[in-house]
This record gives C-alpha cells, structure tokens and sequence, in this order.
C-alpha cells in the first residue's frame, strides 16, 4: 500500500472502528438514549436539521477560527517575551496558569456582563482566552532551549533578538508550535460552545444543543457533539496542512 | 574592505557554578588590515573561544578586542564566521542556507543576484549539484563546505573560520586552500583561522600563532615567509619546510606534555 | 418607538409564550415598544444583568431576588409585577416507586441538585409537612442527569419545576400515570415565583415604559391563556429545532399551576398580597441568614402595574 | 540584585501589580460586586469560610492531582505510539482531536449517568480526559522529530524503541513535555471544576461556588476563582521543581 | 572478541522524492577478525554510509555485509561506533555519555565497575577533569574524544571509527593513535576506521582501501607492512613514506579531479 493511501485510509478505518465500537457499546448495554445515543440514532436528528446543522456550523467554525487567529498572535507575542527574558518568564508564567486554572464557564458571565449584547466579540474573545496559553508555553519553551549553536549563526551578524526569532526560534520551533496550535483549536471550539451554551444568543452549535436539551431530544445533542467533534477535525487538517507546508521538514523517517 | 583586528591583554574563563576555568590568559594578538593570520594549539587550549570573543559574540573578562582601533561590543555584520561545528538549518536547502547572511546584512542586491552569488560558492566549493538538497542529505564534509560558504557570501571585511576543512581529504582540502586564496587576492578582507593542520596554516596564513595549553597564551609567533602566488608545492620547498619544523617544535613545547587539568 | 431589551430566566420555553405573544401580537408596538428579548441561564441569572442596567427589565426568581437585595443593598432593582403567584417548585416522583404523597417521601431517596431553586425551598416545604429530613436520603444530582437519574430509577423523587421536570420524565418515556407532582405551593409554602423585575434607576425616569411594558405583557397572557398553542408557536419560531406539542403541554401547565391561580382570577394579574408576601419572607429566613430585615418596599413595588382592567383575566 | 532574588520576586511583583491594576479597573468603572468584585472585597470572603476553603481546596486539588498523574499515564502511552509509528499516528491524530474538540461540559452528564454515585472517580475521569492531550501531542512531537543522529547513538547498539524512547527521546523532549504538564494541569483544574459544578456532589472549590451563587454572594463566588488560580499556581510551582530537576539542563542562558 | 567483517557486492542509492542518488556501487572488502582496516576516499563518496551498512544501521539495497559469515540485519550490541558528527546527550555529564553503552548492553559489572572503566577511558584521553562536566562545556576535539570513549566502554567486537580524530591537534592525535594502538595489542577486536589523513591510516591499519569518486567502488587496497609495534617515528621510514606516495596517488585517480556530480 503506498504512503498516500495509508495516510488517507488509516484514519477512516479508526474512525470507523470507534463508531462500531460505540454502537456496541450501547447496543450491548442497552443503554437508553438519554443515557448515551448511538452513532445509528444520530443520523435522522442530523437529516431532519440539516439546514440548521449546516448554518450553525458555519457560526461556531468562524468564530472559532477567528478566536484562534487572535490567540495565535498574543500567544506568540507572550511567547516571545517569555522565551527570551527569563525574568519575564518567571514573572508571567504563575500569572498566566493562575488565569487559565480558573474554569472558563464560570468568566463566561462576567464577559457577557461587561460587553453586553456584544455577541460575536464575546464568543471570539472566550474562545481567544481559553486557547492562547498552550501557543505560549510552546513558542516560550522553544525559545528559551534553542540551542546557541543555531541563535550564534545569525547573532555572529550583529542580528537583533526578533530577527534571530523569526529567522531560527520559530522556524526551528515549528513542529512544537503545531501541535500547540492542534491543542488550541480544540480548545478554541470548547471555548465557544462554552459562550454559545451559557449565555446563548440564538446562533451556533451550541443552541442547538440547547434546543435539543429543552425538547429532551438526546440524539440531537449527540448529533451536535458530534458535528462539533467534525468541525474540530476540520480544523485540525487545516492546520496540518499548513504544516505540512511550513514544518514539513521536521518529521524523521525511521529508517527502520 | 578590511579592517585591522587587535587583540590586547585579552583574559577569559568559563564559569560553571563555583568552578572557574582560566581559558584565556592575557593574550595580545594583532592582525593587520588584509592579513590573515593562522592560530595553531593543543585541543582544549582556547581557540574557538578567541574565536567568539573576535566576533563580539561574548565579551573578555579582561583585556580588548578591536576592529580598526574601534572596541568591539557587539557582533557586527561585517564579519563573516564559519563555526567549527557546521550547523546547517534543516528547514532550509543548502542554497537557503548559504543566502542567509544575505537576509541579515544590510546590501542593495535583489534576491536573485544573491542567490546568483551563493549558487556562485557553491559550485567553487563542488556542491553545485547539491544545491536544492537539505542539510540532512549532505555528507559531513559537504556540509562543512556549505558552512564555510555561508561565511563567504556576503563580502565580510573579517572571515574567521573556525577548522573550516576539518572534515575534508586532503585533495579537497588542498583545492580549496588554493581557492581561498585566489579570493583573497581577488577581494581584499582580513582573516583569522583556527586549525590543526601545520601546512594548512603555512599556506594560507602571513603569519602563524602558537598557542599554548590552557590558559593559553601566545607562545610564538612565526612570520610566514613565502611568496605571495603559493601553490601547493611551495610547502615543498626547503623554506616552507623549515617553517614547519619550527611550528611543530613550538607546539611540543606548547604542549608540555598533554593532560588536561581543570581548575 | 423605544428599544427595550428584556432578559428571561431561561431558554425559550413554552412559559416564554406571553412575551412572544405581546411582539406578534402587536402588544408591545401600540405601547410604542420595540422589545428585544434573550434567553437566560437560570432563575437568578437575569438579576445582575438588570442591576448593572445591561438590561432595562428581566424575569427572575423573587426569592434569590430576596438574597440578592440583601446581599446587594444599594442594587437599583426591584419586581413589578408577579408572574408565577405560585412558583413551580415542586417534587416530582414516581408511584411505582411508592411516591403518591408527601408523607411517602420519608424513607425514600431524593434527587436534588443542590444550585436547584425547588431544592432550596425543600427544607420549608419539609417543616410545613412535618417531614423528617433524616428519613429522607438525598442524592445530589446535577442538572443534566436529575430526569435520567428518576427515570432509570435510581432515586425516587427530585426536585424541580414542575412543567419542567413532569415533561422531561415524559419524554424519557416515563408513564403519565406513573407520575406524582406535588407542588410546594399546594402544601404550605407560601413564597412567591418568578416576577417581571426592572432596574429602578431606569424605572424612575421611564415609568410609563414600564407601564407600558407591563400592560403589553399582562395582554400577552391573556392571548397564551385563550390560545396556549398560538403561544408555543411563537416560541418555536424563535427555537428552530423545538417541538410545538411539547410547548404546548409545557405552557398550559405553567398557566394552570402557576400564572392563572385562583388569586389571580379574583384579584388580577401581577400584584401580591403583603401579608403572604410577609410569611413567604418568614420562610425564606428558615434557610438564609439575612443580614439585615427584608422589608417588602424595598423588593416589590406595585407602582408601575398598569390599570386592573388590563389585568384582569376574566 | 542575584538571580536568585530575582527568581522570586519577579513573579511577586507581577502578581502584585495585577491585583493594584484589578483594583483600580473596579474602582475606577465603579462596578458593582454583581458584575466584578475587587481584591479587597476577596479577603472578608475568604476569612469567613476559610475551614470550607481549605477543606474543599483539599478536595479539588488531590482529585485533580490524580487526573492529572492518570494523563500523564495515559498521554504519555498515546505519545509514544502515535510517535514512533506514522501509521498510528494519521490514524489516531483525527480521532483525539475530535474527542478533545467536544465540550466536556456535555460529557459530564453521560459519564455522571454512566457512573452512577461515584463522584470521585467522576471527577478524576473527567480531569484526566480533558488533560491528557497535550501530553500526548507533545510526546508523540518529541518523538516524530527526533533527530536521527541522537536516535542512533543507541540503535547501534541494537536497543530497542523502548530503550531509545527512556534514553533519549524522553530526556529530549522534557523540556516540551513540562510544557505541556503545565498547560495540562491547567486544564485538570477546569476539568474538576466542571465535574463540582455541573454535577455537583457537595464537595470541592467548585461546590462552594455554587454556594455562593445560589446566596448571591459574589465575592464568595469570586473569592473562589481566585483560590483555584492559587491552587493552580500551587501545582505549576511543583511541576517547576520537577522541571528544575530533570530538565534544568536545557535551559540556555543567553549569553548577551 | 573480534570477528570477520565482509562486505560482499554491497550497492546503495539514497532516494529524496523521484531523486536516485547512487553512492556505494557493488563494493567488496573484508575484513578478517581482529585486523584494523582503514578507508580513505573523497568527500562525500559514500565513507560514512559504508560505516552504517556495516553496523547495521542500513540495510544495503543490494548485496550483504556479513559478521562472522552471519548477514547483519539489524545493529547488534557487539559493535561500537563512533559517529562522524560526536553527538553527545546535554542532559548527561561527560562520564554518564560514556557509561550509556553499559546501559544498554547485557553484562555482570555493577554500577561501580562501569563508572569505573569509563573514568579510565576518559583519562586515558586526556579528559580526566572534565568527567562531571556537560557536553557544552567541552571544546569541539574534547567532544571528539569523549566520543571515542563511549564508541570503546563495552569491548566491542567490532569498531567502528568515523573520522574520530579530524578535530584533534597533531600532537593529541598522534597520543591518541598510540593508545589505540596499546589497546588493540591487549583486547582483540576488529577495526573500521574512516579518515582523511593517510598517516592515520598507515598508522593504524593493517589494511588501507581507496575508495573511488560517488558513486564509490573499491579502487585500490594496500597491505601496510610496518611492523606491530610501531612508533611515530615508523612513519618516517622509507617503506612507510612509499605506501603514503603509493596512497596519494591512487587518492588521485581515485578523485579524478573533482567536482560532485548529483544523480
Ligand atoms: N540521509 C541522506 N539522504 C540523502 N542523501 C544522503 C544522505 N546521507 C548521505 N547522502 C549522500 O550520500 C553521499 C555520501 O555520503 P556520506 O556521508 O557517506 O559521505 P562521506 O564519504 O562520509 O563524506 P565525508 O567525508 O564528507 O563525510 C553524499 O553525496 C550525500 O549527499
Ligand atoms: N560554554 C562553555 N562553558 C564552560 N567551559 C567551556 C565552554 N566552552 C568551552 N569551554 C572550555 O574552555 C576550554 C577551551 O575551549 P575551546 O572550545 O575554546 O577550545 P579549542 O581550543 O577550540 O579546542 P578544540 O581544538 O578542541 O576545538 C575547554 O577546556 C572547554 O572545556
Ligand atoms: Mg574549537
Ligand atoms: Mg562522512
């Protein structure tokens, strides 16, 4: 079998594999479907909202991405700061865990209350607030154990510290900086919902599943976490594509 | 352009928790514009440290290094340096590479015309082919010769190379001495070589210093006395070979005899 | 026309109908209103939000109103007019798990989840009826898992409003019959429910908004009450994914135990009785330490209720 | 001033000027404790339930210290295949991703169902699920760009994966992997916290914050967030020390 | 122990995307048990992948490399090999790289006893005071060294050098060749040594093989007749300084005259 088709087949034969799992699962429990839906309850609730599935999305997945987009540049500003001053590292660091060990759920009402009626901005901004920190962490780390061997080549020049960033920390850094990014969209996602759930405002996943919950209409809730899950490995490809292009060279074939 | 390098009363030592080790010790050394000076000692003594400390990467503890009477603080763009360990960036193919230093200076050439000139050392050094190939696909000498490119491409006014040939066979090497310094007639820079190679340093070098075993200082200083057109049997003739007796002389006595001792 | 923005309690639900009515039904525009209305979290949730003034008028619990004037003195915000004059607290349990009355509650396991609002009335609702609370196990559940939890049959009874939690067991396929709702208000608990709620310092200076407001709203109820299933459609057409029978049934319980109760029917909607209104704060200190005296000027005024031709019902 | 002074006082500053700084936001916008309380107003708070704090602070933090040392368990498992076979990884990659991307909100109620009664396993379930990820993310990263030139070392020798995995790729990629820890723990916080809250059983910070909302009493409930950042300090602090002892060595001082 | 060493018709070609790069071309050498063979050749011709074929690293795309008459699939414990590039492990002192291959290998010495033989190692290099130290507190040839100690610490059967000595002064290499020397004369193992410098090899080989240009063959094998015991001063013989001319010549048929040229 070639490289491609193994890349292609070998996620489809585990997603399948989890989705019989899970069918089992139920089935042999016999578990009713408030307890737990099975992949094969979820299908009608997604036919008969497909319309609604489809535009809900589209809310979520954009605010997400736009959360993540902003998290992606105050996570790498915060990162540089920290990965090169040691001071500011120790400074920061306690701050930040301290602000990201608060749950998220329980700022989402404070948000609303200061920005009322600001939707879009909120859901954006809690989905920014709860993913920027993995994104520090791995550009701070990245920069703090580059090795002087890489940062001398461009220091030897008289280079400024943003240049020997841009040209040798962050390149170098890259794949620890994608998987950051993997962990951050899935935080992002759950950052939205979160908005999306506790203050709702008519739009997104998240209504959905609060639609589904007023009805007690349980594969629809399903139906939703699993289109969120969809949604989040959309994402995920987005972003290993763009790896693929920009960190590509990192990955090392086992000769074995 | 070249610039003088001066190196006066230059003292350092490593510090690693309480321990302390004198690498350095008071060390004068001068190089004049255009010259290009050789430095020869034991494994350990120093070499690569006076290496970063010409370059302003690191500061002497005591002492001063200059370009043209000017106290260097800082690293410069002027200088080009090839290290002793080539660290090629994996992400970047040999050419990128080698055109780095062409993204850091300042200059008024387009994109292409610097890669014109990297693509140029490149094929001097025999790595034409191998251009567009990563790091990871070039052998040990390879690699080493596209360090010392990178070192070359944007015109420095101080090259230091730091064994740049360590890794070569003594054929390659040998072309690229001869390369080395039909650059140097053709552009004019001042150049400061480490290496373990007697005849690396005769031939290249106007004037060869003898380091002693840590704390090193300068224990000899041998002017080079062959003609300015050297080809590769001028370390043949009788000249050259008494040149190279006397260095080796002076490093066994450099030497003392062996034994690394830390403070 | 004024836009006013008006926060509920809760999601979009059948009991929402009235404010949905008074938009569709032009109740709010021939008062010159443009209303906006959101969905809240929860019965204590719309209470900041309309003392910070993000919200003008909201809908909320008058008993956390209670804790949260006490705790909050200086808060510009107070209810107006009385929706639920009973509140749905209820218990919900099982027959065949031998709940049918109160006194079957003794021995038996409780379902509560303790943020619940029912729950915190439990301990009045067990002093009214002389129930040991040590003969009674409670399990605390959450939110999401307290209808399951009944209906798979691992507690007896919970806690809950009673068109909520009676229409949740429905749906997970638990008999009608098999269902018992006792609801405190039927068994010696005298507090009141939910009530419109402004903040005042908006109040003040736009009384006849409010007025207005109010009149908009008490017709809206009275168009849910002639027409509940008119009601849920309006609902569901700010819900896209809900079900308009399920509303229905949901609405129709909250007019009938709840909003349309024999006081209202003889004294209209919206206004409370002081003395009532004095024993429910009497019950409310069984379970709250005040720091200072509630007094009932300070958490409900019946200054904005419109004419009693418009509340009334009949 | 030594580094070492240094060391310590920076982050006291920090967090010094973040609280004048929260003082005076609230001061200034003299907003109401119900929409933000301020520092000042924490400490009555806290002074008058200080047992309950300490009490439930117990509670939250060992069930999150267990979460959390069962992520590093099974994340670290999940690194290591996803990192040393590609197969596994493309397969895997997609499957995680989805999983992380559902709001553990929602599972709360389904794993509370599944589990009946048993609240600290709960609770430590739902830590371990919502934390183990970047572990895993970061270990498999260590492992898929190792460079060769370390790989080989030991398989010239004929060690086996295993062997390369314990001498070199885990001492390798520490530094990434106390990252991740760090982020990790965070979020093992967030997850115990949604467990005490959505699923409340009366105990831990999560269940006090209840409390304090059903009473509206918001510097309670503010007061609260503010322990469990503490608390997340307190176990970011020993993560550090862990760090300082098996990782110290790759921290590069810079030498300018 | 030592064992047989065979390399027999072995061809390789690296493979980057559509790109084919042959670099080893039907190449047969042995290397009878307990006999030191030393392979010269261009930069680049293919030394160091031959190293990896034979440990077993690689698997050659054709032909067999065999110890003992056994074909070698994979890399086996009785092997120690020192890479062209000494990577030593930052978050290991010195004396912990050494003792690594103990950790790896089955054997019944304690702890204690490994420490032990790895402390010798290390003075016996001259890096007796840097045992605690961490690998970037080292100079480039005193990594070189440590290196050596780490490829030496388990009595491999079979060595296998890189260009162990390119970053070392003439005077620690010459030290350095004595003590491989000493030691092969007491422990018995076989020896592949790559290098660039054609007295090293005379030196301390029994056997000299000169590769050809890439894609590289077998071009030339030389006998070294010196006696066992040899000194520095061996080299300067008359029998010694023919086999060197008889090297440098072969090297430079073998060269051609240059330029790399990429499949
Ligand atoms: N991993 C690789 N992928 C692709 N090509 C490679 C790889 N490793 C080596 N090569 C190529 O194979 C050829 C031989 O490399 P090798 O390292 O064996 O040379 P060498 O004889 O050791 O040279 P040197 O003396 O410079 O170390 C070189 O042309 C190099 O470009
Ligand atoms: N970063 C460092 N920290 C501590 N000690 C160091 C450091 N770098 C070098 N040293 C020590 O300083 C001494 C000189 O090192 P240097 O690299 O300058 O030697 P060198 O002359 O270049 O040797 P070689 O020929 O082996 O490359 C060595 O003993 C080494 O142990
Ligand atoms: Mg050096
Ligand atoms: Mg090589």
């Amino acid at each position: 079998m070639s490289e491609r088709m193994k890349g292609i087949l070998s996620p489809i034969i585990a997603i399948v594999l989890f989705l019989l799992f899970w069918e089992w699962l139920v089935w042999y429990n016999d578990w009713p479907n408030y307890k737990m839906a099975s992949p094969s309850d979820l299908w009608p609730a997604f036919w008969k909202f497909r319309d609604l599935f489809a535009m809900y999305a589209w809310d979520t997945l954009w605010r997400t991405v736009v959360g993540l987009a902003l998290a992606v540049v105050v996570g790498v500003a915060f990162g540089v700061v920290m990965g090169f001053s040691k001071t500011m590292r120790t400074a920061l660091y306690p701050l930040l865990v301290g602000f990201n060990a608060v749950p998220k759920a329980t700022v989402v009402p404070v948000v609303a209350l200061i920005f009322v009626g600001q939707h879009d901005f909120n859901t954006v901004l809690i989905a920014f607030m709860i993913s920027f920190f993995p994104i520090a962490v791995s550009v701070s780390i990245g920069l703090s154990t580059l090795e002087p061997e890489y940062r001398d080549i461009l220091r030897a020049l008289g280079a400024s510290k943003l240049t020997v960033f841009w040209k040798i920390a962050l390149p170098k850094t890259l794949p620890e900086f994608f998987g950051a990014l993997k962990v951050a969209s899935t935080l992002a996602f759950i950052g939205t919902n979160l908005m999306e759930i506790v203050e709702p405002h008519g739009r997104g996943l998240g209504h959905l599943f609060d639609s589904g919950k007023i009805n007690a209409d349980y594969p629809l809730m399903f139906a939703v976490l699993i289109a969120l899950a969809v949604l989040g490995i959309l994402l995920y490809y987005a972003v290993v594509i763009l790896e693929k292009i920009f960190a590509g060279w990192a990955e090392r074939e086992p000769t074995y | 352009m070249s610039v003088d390098v001066g190196i006066e009363n230059v003292s350092h030592a490593y510090t690693t928790g309480q321990q302390s080790l004198p690498v350095l010790d008071k060390l004068n050394l001068t190089i004049p514009a255009g010259q290009f000076t050789a430095v020869v000692g034991p494994s350990g003594c120093g070499k690569s440290t006076l290496t970063r400390l010409a370059s302003g990467l690191m500061a002497p503890d005591s002492g001063a290094v200059t370009l043209n009477e000017e106290r260097v603080t800082s690293p410069r763009s002027t200088v080009g340096m090839a290290f002793q360990n080539p660290v090629l960036l994996e992400w970047r193919t040999i050419i990128e590479n080698v055109v780095l230093p062409m993204e850091i200076v300042k200059h008024d050439l387009t994109r292409n015309q610097c890669l014109k000139r990297a693509a140029k050392l490149l094929e001097l050094v025999g790595l034409a082919d191998f251009k567009h190939k990563r790091p990871s696909e070039l052998s040990g000498g390879m690699r080493q010769r596209a360090s010392l490119c990178r070192a070359l491409v944007h015109k420095p006014d101080l090259l230091i190379l730091d064994e740049p040939f360590g890794a070569l066979d003594a054929f390659t090497r040998e072309d690229l001495w001869q390369i080395m310094r039909e650059l140097r007639g053709r552009e004019s820079f001042t150049g400061l070589l480490i290496t373990h190679d007697l005849r690396e340093s005769v031939f290249l070098a106007d004037q060869v210093v003898v380091l002693s075993g840590r704390p090193a200082t300068c224990q000899y200083v041998l002017d080079v006395t062959l003609p300015e057109d050297r080809r590769i049997d001028s370390l043949y003739t009788p000249e050259a070979v008494e040149m190279l007796a006397t260095l080796r002389e002076q490093i066994e006595i450099a030497q003392g005899r062996k034994q690394e001792v830390a403070a | 026309e004024t836009d006013v923005a008006f926060t509920l309690d809760w999601k979009f639900e059948g009991p929402a109908a009235p404010y949905f009515l008074a938009i569709d039904n032009g109740h709010f525009a021939a008062e010159d209103l443009n209303v906006s209305i959101t969905a809240g979290q929860g019965s204590l949730d719309a209470i900041p939000k309309v003392a910070t003034g993000a919200y003008p008028i909201g809908f909320a619990d008058i008993n956390s109103l209670v804790k949260f004037l006490d705790q909050n003195p200086e808060a510009p915000v107070k209810a107006v007019m009385m929706i639920y004059d009973k509140p749905p607290f209820a218990v919900v349990g099982r027959k065949s798990q031998g709940i049918s009355s109160v006194s079957d509650l003794e021995g038996s396991v409780l379902g509560a989840p303790p943020p619940d609002g029912a729950w915190a009335q439990f301990p009045v609702f067990a002093l009214e009826n002389d129930l040991d609370m040590d003969k009674i196990t409670v399990e605390p559940v959450g939110f999401p898992t307290r209808e399951p939890m009944l209906a798979e049959g691992k507690v007896d009874s919970v806690t809950g409003f009673s068109f909520s939690s009676y229409l949740n067991l429905v749906r997970l396929g638990v008999p009608e019959d098999d269902l018992t709702t006792l609801l405190m208000a039927d068994h010696g608990v005298a507090l009141y429910g939910n009530a419109i709620i402004v903040n005042t310092d908006y109040a003040e200076s736009n009384p006849e908004i409010i007025t207005g407001f109010l009149s908009a709203v008490a017709m809206g109820v009275k168009d849910a009450a002639a027409d509940p299933e008119a009601g849920a459609q309006a609902v569901i057409d700010r819900n896209p994914a809900g079900d308009v029978a399920l509303e229905t049934r949901r609405l129709n319980l909250a007019l009938r135990d709840n909003i349309l109760t024999d006081y209202v029917s003889e004294n209209g909607l919206g206004n409370v009785d002081s003395a009532r209104f004095a024993k429910a704060l009497e019950q409310i200190a069984i379970t709250y330490d005040f720091n200072s005296s509630p007094s009932m000027e300070a958490i409900f005024t019946d200054a904005y209720l419109p004419d009693s031709s418009v509340l009334m019902v009949k």
